[in-house]
């Protein structure tokens, strides 16, 4: 990728550096704080997994009993393995069913006790981030055998609800050329404190995030990578309340990217700030252990507010989300910045202004898989007009060498995709791939034109917004609506009864594994 | 072109009854003779839809078990636009200084709105739209009225709570957004909500007012609300309407949200 | 995903019905009533295509007088697979050389056959595409075949010049063919071709062929000819068709182009 | 238009002299000949009109009438009016009565009769030349009234086959943005040795082409210019057997362009070459005078041919007619040199090639007021497809600065356009303006790049094409099959007999009229 636009590198190196600045003191909170959704993580990952008969996972279960008794500022893992030898559990399971029952005596052991439960939680979830680490080779094994397909990456959508249609329509829209299937929640999950359990067919406007969900999807998709001799990416999210339990799960199932933000669930769900940015480090770290790529959510911002006003604050969001990844050991290749085309296209030269924004991305973030999403926004009823600029989206996708090209549907303004909609956005992409894949090569911005220009006064107000940032605190600027129009208050939202301060000996041997191999 | 006459679609001659169909049916289109009856089926059901004749112009597998038609073709309906029924708004769109000035003269004091997406919807901005001073359209939102006070509880709010804050704020109306539509989830949501309102507040219940893209205007009723606004409402129809249910028809006598007899009487 | 079942169309769930549909209704689209009248316009054509729950997610004013529409919604209409006839290919699909092989041996001299474009129709990429050598997806044209003698006339070839050039070639086939449809141009000039053949040569006429990709193939026999091939054919079909119209059948005592009996007797 | 492609000006200039060398025969021929057609435009422009009542139009009657007597080698305007001199006639009309009822005499009027004959009737043409010019100067003072719209224009096509449908249909077109409207004609026309009378309510695929269509259709577009307050042109097509009547029938009820090319009718209509070249000539002087722009035909070459293999026969036949057009006196602004978006989207980098044969025709005749014609052949009845190819044509169109953008319909491998089709191509083009049409700006070929290279190997094989034909003869090219892959002989196809080689003393003061003009 050579330089199109002229940056100053001098300007990219301070708007970097206002990122870390700005991000800072928002990490310190997460290294000083922990979450129940994190705790739970760390129980999932030392193998403890299903659910009563209400559908309340062991680990929910095990959590809150254990913050009943002895708080969670020392973390669960102490009290946990403790009560385990002490009470001659077999496994977390059956200790968990004790603990829902009331029957399970929990403290904070001490000295030598402490030292025992330590030991073995550590053993536990060593097992569990090394089966992590086997996934990792999987998939590496996969792509050898199959084949790895060249980028961009064709990204799409399955929304039916039930995870038996979901299946059919992936491997279809596998066949007919997507290289990553993204299966889109239900709407309520993101709100949920636990995670749902067991294959599920009953999700609105998506299917539920569950371990089993991610297993049937993965096999599915594998059989038809084999088939097709090309390894087919699947995608979840680990976002919403259970951020860090459903990274864990996604490492564990061999995931292959999740959606994983910042500050998404801030500004789109009204989660609590603190919760998220504690929740979402936690969860980055598993992603880099287990070679997921996350996807960031820039896009959504332009759905709120305007996609010209505020090109500027899905730059900035993004400088801190690269700043945060990488603080939690993710590499350049795994932070998939998230960006959108979604100017209102009755306005002149909205597509020059595309160019412009999507070019200086890519050129901003050079080794970073770019997600590039479609427009939404501004797709209505006709959907004609949509698959049209669904079109011109894809052709800035491939003129700006974006890296995952979500395919947009031209039904999006009416209801979650028909098998249809989705086949004939595949047609609408590999068209534009086949016929125009090479236009970037002629594409030249005049040095002082219009693109160039409005690339640079881009950069020039996402750095003034970072300074600004940086002055009045992220957690201010957030709460004074600086993303998507949208004002998030420190203390407001939902999970912040979740979040806890990390007590000295605080004890937590997934973070530590984590935070070591960094 | 008559407003009461009998029409058919026009393609490209009056009266040529010319339309254009697409859909998938769960049918392989693999080897000639799944082609062929794949085709078959797909006239099949265009000529149960009233399409002669009809011509399959395009068909494509899709996987192994599906295939997509696009069918162009002819229908004889004859459409009648006496049969339909047009409700006419029943209330004058006002300026907002009008809103204002018959809000104060009739109540006394500010009409009480509060706003929220109930269910697990996070769509906010259509009822933002509505809502927020910026409005929508070029037309500014509720807030903007001087004699309006509005509570935008946000999204995601559940229905307990909605009735609580509608009940603690003595709403005049209740003003509830749904765009997510999967599996009816809007009616659903707007069903439990409207049930909860009689249970909880009985004929106290303040003006219920439902509203999103892929609504039936025509379905209030059944949804046990007052009114629903569908895609491409503006704020000032809003309004108008809030003017007309609560106000205006004060005085004639008209439906009166209990409620505010006891926050007027207060 | 039987092959005899009923389906229904699938839009994202089995059995959800979900199809698109879109025209135009020669209503105004202009003020508020206008527009809320030509949606009811739209949705009673939609209701009586069998549409029921139907939304129209898009209309557009063309004009003063027109509006375009884009209704999604469900059908509730079964497709019976099992009531679906599929007519089977008659003939193989035989490779040239065998198709040369029956020729000369049934026949002892080449196969004739007088390929033309119609009436006023100048489109010839059709045509030639199933008779010049370098033929059609991949497949050799007619002119390739050793024992085919091919006369192609090219287009806007009149039905007086067409039946008098057969007859002079001793033609075993004509094949027509016609593209453009409008106003039916296609069925009256083949109904024209067919009934010129009758009564200029009877019993001595040659078999007839029509093609082009609007023409149903069904409809041969209406359109007095032997048969009718629609888009996408391919030249070995052609040459297939012909070797079991006019070769095979010759032993088993099938139906024989009169001509013949004279120019092999000649 | 600064040159994109580093053409070589010394290649381009002998490509221009090898096309006068091979186009300079031919004109000797046009010079030589004429035909009935030629001679019937002259009796309309001098003002006979009307048909019997078989529908016969009366120019046809008379044309017929002498040449029965008296041969056509000297022209019908000597013959015709020395016998209205000599009968007393009041006007051609009741001349023309006669002879049709073998009741007129005519002869080759010599010395002082002659002398008189010609001068009436230089006198009667010279009237309808006098209202051509007023035409002309109509349409000025009706731009100037209501305003250009700028280019690239658009264009549309209207084909009901009922004048009183195509009316209405091109008034809407025009105020969604049809900068343009063509009446297309019914498929038969162009084999008719007359030109059809009246209003016509019953073409196939296509509506008549007659003066009083004409008048009714201008009269209609010009209420709409008014009312849009942009002059929204009129065109039709001066080709097939009566292109030199219709020509003249054009410039009389003032239409603003024509489908005119030097080659089309012979190779898609199978009308004798001999005959076309010459009614092409003289229609081309009526249409220089008329000051319509004219539109050539090369698009078609690409519905029998490869549109890559065959691209440079496009050129060839530009450069034809570039130099038949210029030496029939029009001027560059008046050669809407056709071209077309046909490659087959499957063709890899289909869109490069696209924009390298778009941006070499613009670099060629950069004066040119271009037509691009839209995808036809690889439309199918996938209408989605359809709309998605027909935003990268207009998205061409744009790029590469053509002039006149012929909007394609996705129904194209379908039906005739419906009212829809045409309102939805509109909007597709919008879009396409709105949002990139600046993009052109920014597309610069890499110097040796994929796009300039194939354009210089474009110019190359035209080269060298035009120096086969130039030594082989350009009516024996065309009987080999050059252009369009069909084979027509120069003394095949139809209105052979149509044509008569000039005798010493021949008279056509129209003919003298155009020459004289240049
Ligand atoms: C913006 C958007 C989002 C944003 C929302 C941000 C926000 N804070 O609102 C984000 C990115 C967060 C989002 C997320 C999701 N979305 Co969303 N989203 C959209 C999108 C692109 C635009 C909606 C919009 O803002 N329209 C503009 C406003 C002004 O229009 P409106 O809502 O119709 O409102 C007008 C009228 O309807 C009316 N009105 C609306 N409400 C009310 C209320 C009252 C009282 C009144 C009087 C009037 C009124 O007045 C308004 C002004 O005219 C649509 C697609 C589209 N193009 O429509 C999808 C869409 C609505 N989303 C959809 C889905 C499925 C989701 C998800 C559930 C996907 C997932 N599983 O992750 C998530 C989760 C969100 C959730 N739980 O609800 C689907 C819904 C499908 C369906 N019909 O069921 C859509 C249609 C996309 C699709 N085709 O799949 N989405
Ligand atoms: C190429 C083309 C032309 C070329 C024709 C050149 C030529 N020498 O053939 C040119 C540019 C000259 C042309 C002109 C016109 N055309 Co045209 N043209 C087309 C186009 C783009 C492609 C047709 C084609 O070549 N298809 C490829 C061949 C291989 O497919 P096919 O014809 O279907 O043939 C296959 C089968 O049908 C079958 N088959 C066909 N014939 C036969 C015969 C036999 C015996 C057999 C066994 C099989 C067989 O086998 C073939 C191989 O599989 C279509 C649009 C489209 N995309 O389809 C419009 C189209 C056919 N044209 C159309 C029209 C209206 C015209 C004009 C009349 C417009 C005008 N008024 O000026 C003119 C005049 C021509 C005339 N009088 O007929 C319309 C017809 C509308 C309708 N349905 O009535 C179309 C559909 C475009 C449109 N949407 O308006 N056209
Ligand atoms: C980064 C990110 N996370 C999560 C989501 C949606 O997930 P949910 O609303 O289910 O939390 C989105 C929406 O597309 C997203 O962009
Ligand atoms: C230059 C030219 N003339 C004429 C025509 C068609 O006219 P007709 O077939 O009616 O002669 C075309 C076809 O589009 C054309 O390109």
């Amino acid at each position: 990728m050579t330089g199109k636009l002229n940056l100053d590198p001098a300007v990219v190196a301070q708007a970097r550096e206002l990122a870390r600045l700005a991000g800072q003191p928002v990490t310190d909170l997460a290294r000083t704080h922990t979450t129940v959704s994190v705790e739970r993580a760390m129980l999932r990952l030392a193998g403890l997994d299903g659910a009563d008969e209400d559908g309340m996972p062991w680990v929910n279960r095990l959590t809150d009993a254990i913050r009943e008794t002895t708080g969670l500022e020392h973390g669960v893992a102490l009290p946990a393995w403790d009560a385990m030898i002490a009470g001659g559990y077999p496994d977390l399971r059956t200790l968990a069913v004790d603990a829902a029952a009331g029957l399970a005596k929990f403290r904070l052991p001490m000295g030598a006790d402490a030292g025992l439960a330590r030991e073995h939680a550590t053993r536990s979830v060593g097992a569990g981030v090394a089966l992590i680490d086997q996934r990792r080779a999987e998939r590496d094994r996969m792509i050898a055998a199959t084949c790895d397909p060249p980028m961009p990456w064709i990204y799409l959508i399955v929304a039916t609800g039930d995870i038996y249609e979901d299946i059919p329509q992936a491997q279809a829209a596998a066949r007919e050329g997507a290289d990553i299937i993204a299966v889109i929640r239900s709407t309520g999950q993101s709100l949920l404190d636990y995670v749902p359990e067991g294959a599920t067919r009953e999700g609105y406007a998506g299917t539920y995030a569950t371990r089993e969900n991610f297993r049937l999807m993965r096999a599915a998709l594998d059989d038809v990578s084999r088939e097709l001799g090309r390894y087919v990416r699947l995608t979840n999210y680990a976002s919403g309340l259970c951020m860090p339990e459903i990274a864990a799960l996604a490492g564990l199932e061999r995931l292959d990217m999740m959606l994983n933000d910042c500050m998404y669930g801030i500004i789109f769900r009204d989660i609590n700030p603190v919760r998220t940015f504690i929740d979402q480090r936690f969860s980055r770290q598993v992603h880099a252990r287990a070679g997921i790529v996350i996807n960031t959510g820039e896009d959504n911002y332009l759905t709120t507010a305007d996609a010209v006003d505020a090109a500027h604050t899905v730059v900035v969001s993004q400088l801190l989300n690269e700043y945060f990844g990488r603080e939690a050991g993710l590499a350049d290749a795994q932070l998939g910045l998230g960006h959108a085309f979604e100017i209102n296209p009755e306005v002149p030269d909205s597509f020059l202004l595309e160019l412009a924004h999507a070019q200086l991305i890519r050129e901003l973030f050079p080794d970073a898989p770019l997600k590039y999403m479609p427009p939404t926004k501004h797709m209505t009823g006709n959907v004609f007009a949509g698959y049209l600029l669904d079109a011109f989206f894809n052709l800035a996708g491939v003129m700006t060498d974006q890296s995952i090209l979500l395919i947009g549907m031209m039904t999006e303004g009416i209801h979650t995709p028909f098998l249809s909609d989705r086949d004939l956005a595949l047609e609408n992409v590999r068209y534009v791939r086949r016929a125009a894949g090479k236009l970037g090569g002629s594409f030249r911005p005049e040095p002082d034109g219009f693109v160039a220009q409005r690339a640079r006064q881009v950069l020039g107000e996402a750095t003034g917004l970072l300074r600004t940032i940086g002055s009045q605190g992220l957690l201010n600027a957030i709460a004074a609506g600086t993303f998507g129009v949208t004002r998030r208050p420190a203390d407001g939202g939902r999970g912040l009864d979740g979040v806890v301060e990390r007590a000295p000996g605080y004890f937590n041997p997934a973070a530590d594994m984590m935070e070591a191999d960094q | 072109m008559s407003l009461t006459g009998i029409v058919r679609p026009y393609g490209d001659t009056t009266g040529d009854g010319r339309v254009q169909l697409s859909f998938t049916l769960p049918v392989p289109f693999g080897d000639e003779t799944e082609r062929a009856r794949a085709e078959g089926a797909a006239l099949q059901l265009a000529a149960k839809m009233g399409m002669d004749p009809a011509m399959v112009v395009h068909a494509k597998g899709m996987g192994p078990d599906f295939t997509f038609f696009i069918v162009y073709g002819r229908v004889s309906h004859l459409v009648d636009l006496s049969a339909v029924t047009v409700t006419e708004r029943e209330f004058p769109v006002l300026p907002a200084a009008e809103v204002n000035l018959r809000i104060r003269s009739a109540l006394g004091r500010k009409l009480v709105v509060v706003g929220a997406c109930i269910g697990t919807d996070a769509h906010t901005v259509g009822i933002d739209a509505i809502l927020n001073v910026k409005g929508h359209a070029g037309e500014k939102g509720l807030e903007y009225y001087r004699e309006i006070k509005v509570v935008n509880m946000g999204s995601q709010v559940s229905v307990a709570d909605l009735v609580a804050r509608a009940a603690a704020e003595h709403a005049d109306a209740v003003l509830v957004s749904q765009v997510v539509t999967q599996r009816d989830a809007h009616l659903t949501n707007t069903r439990e909500m409207s049930a909860a309102f009689r249970s909880g507040l009985g004929s106290q219940r303040p003006l219920l007012v439902a509203g999103g893209p892929r609504f039936d205007p025509a379905a209030a009723h059944e949804l046990g609300v007052d009114k629903i606004f569908g895609r491409g409402t503006t704020p000032g129809e809003v309004a108008s309407y809030l003017v007309h249910a609560l106000v205006s028809q004060r005085d004639p006598g008209g439906w009166l949200p209990p409620g505010k007899e006891r926050a007027g009487a207060a």
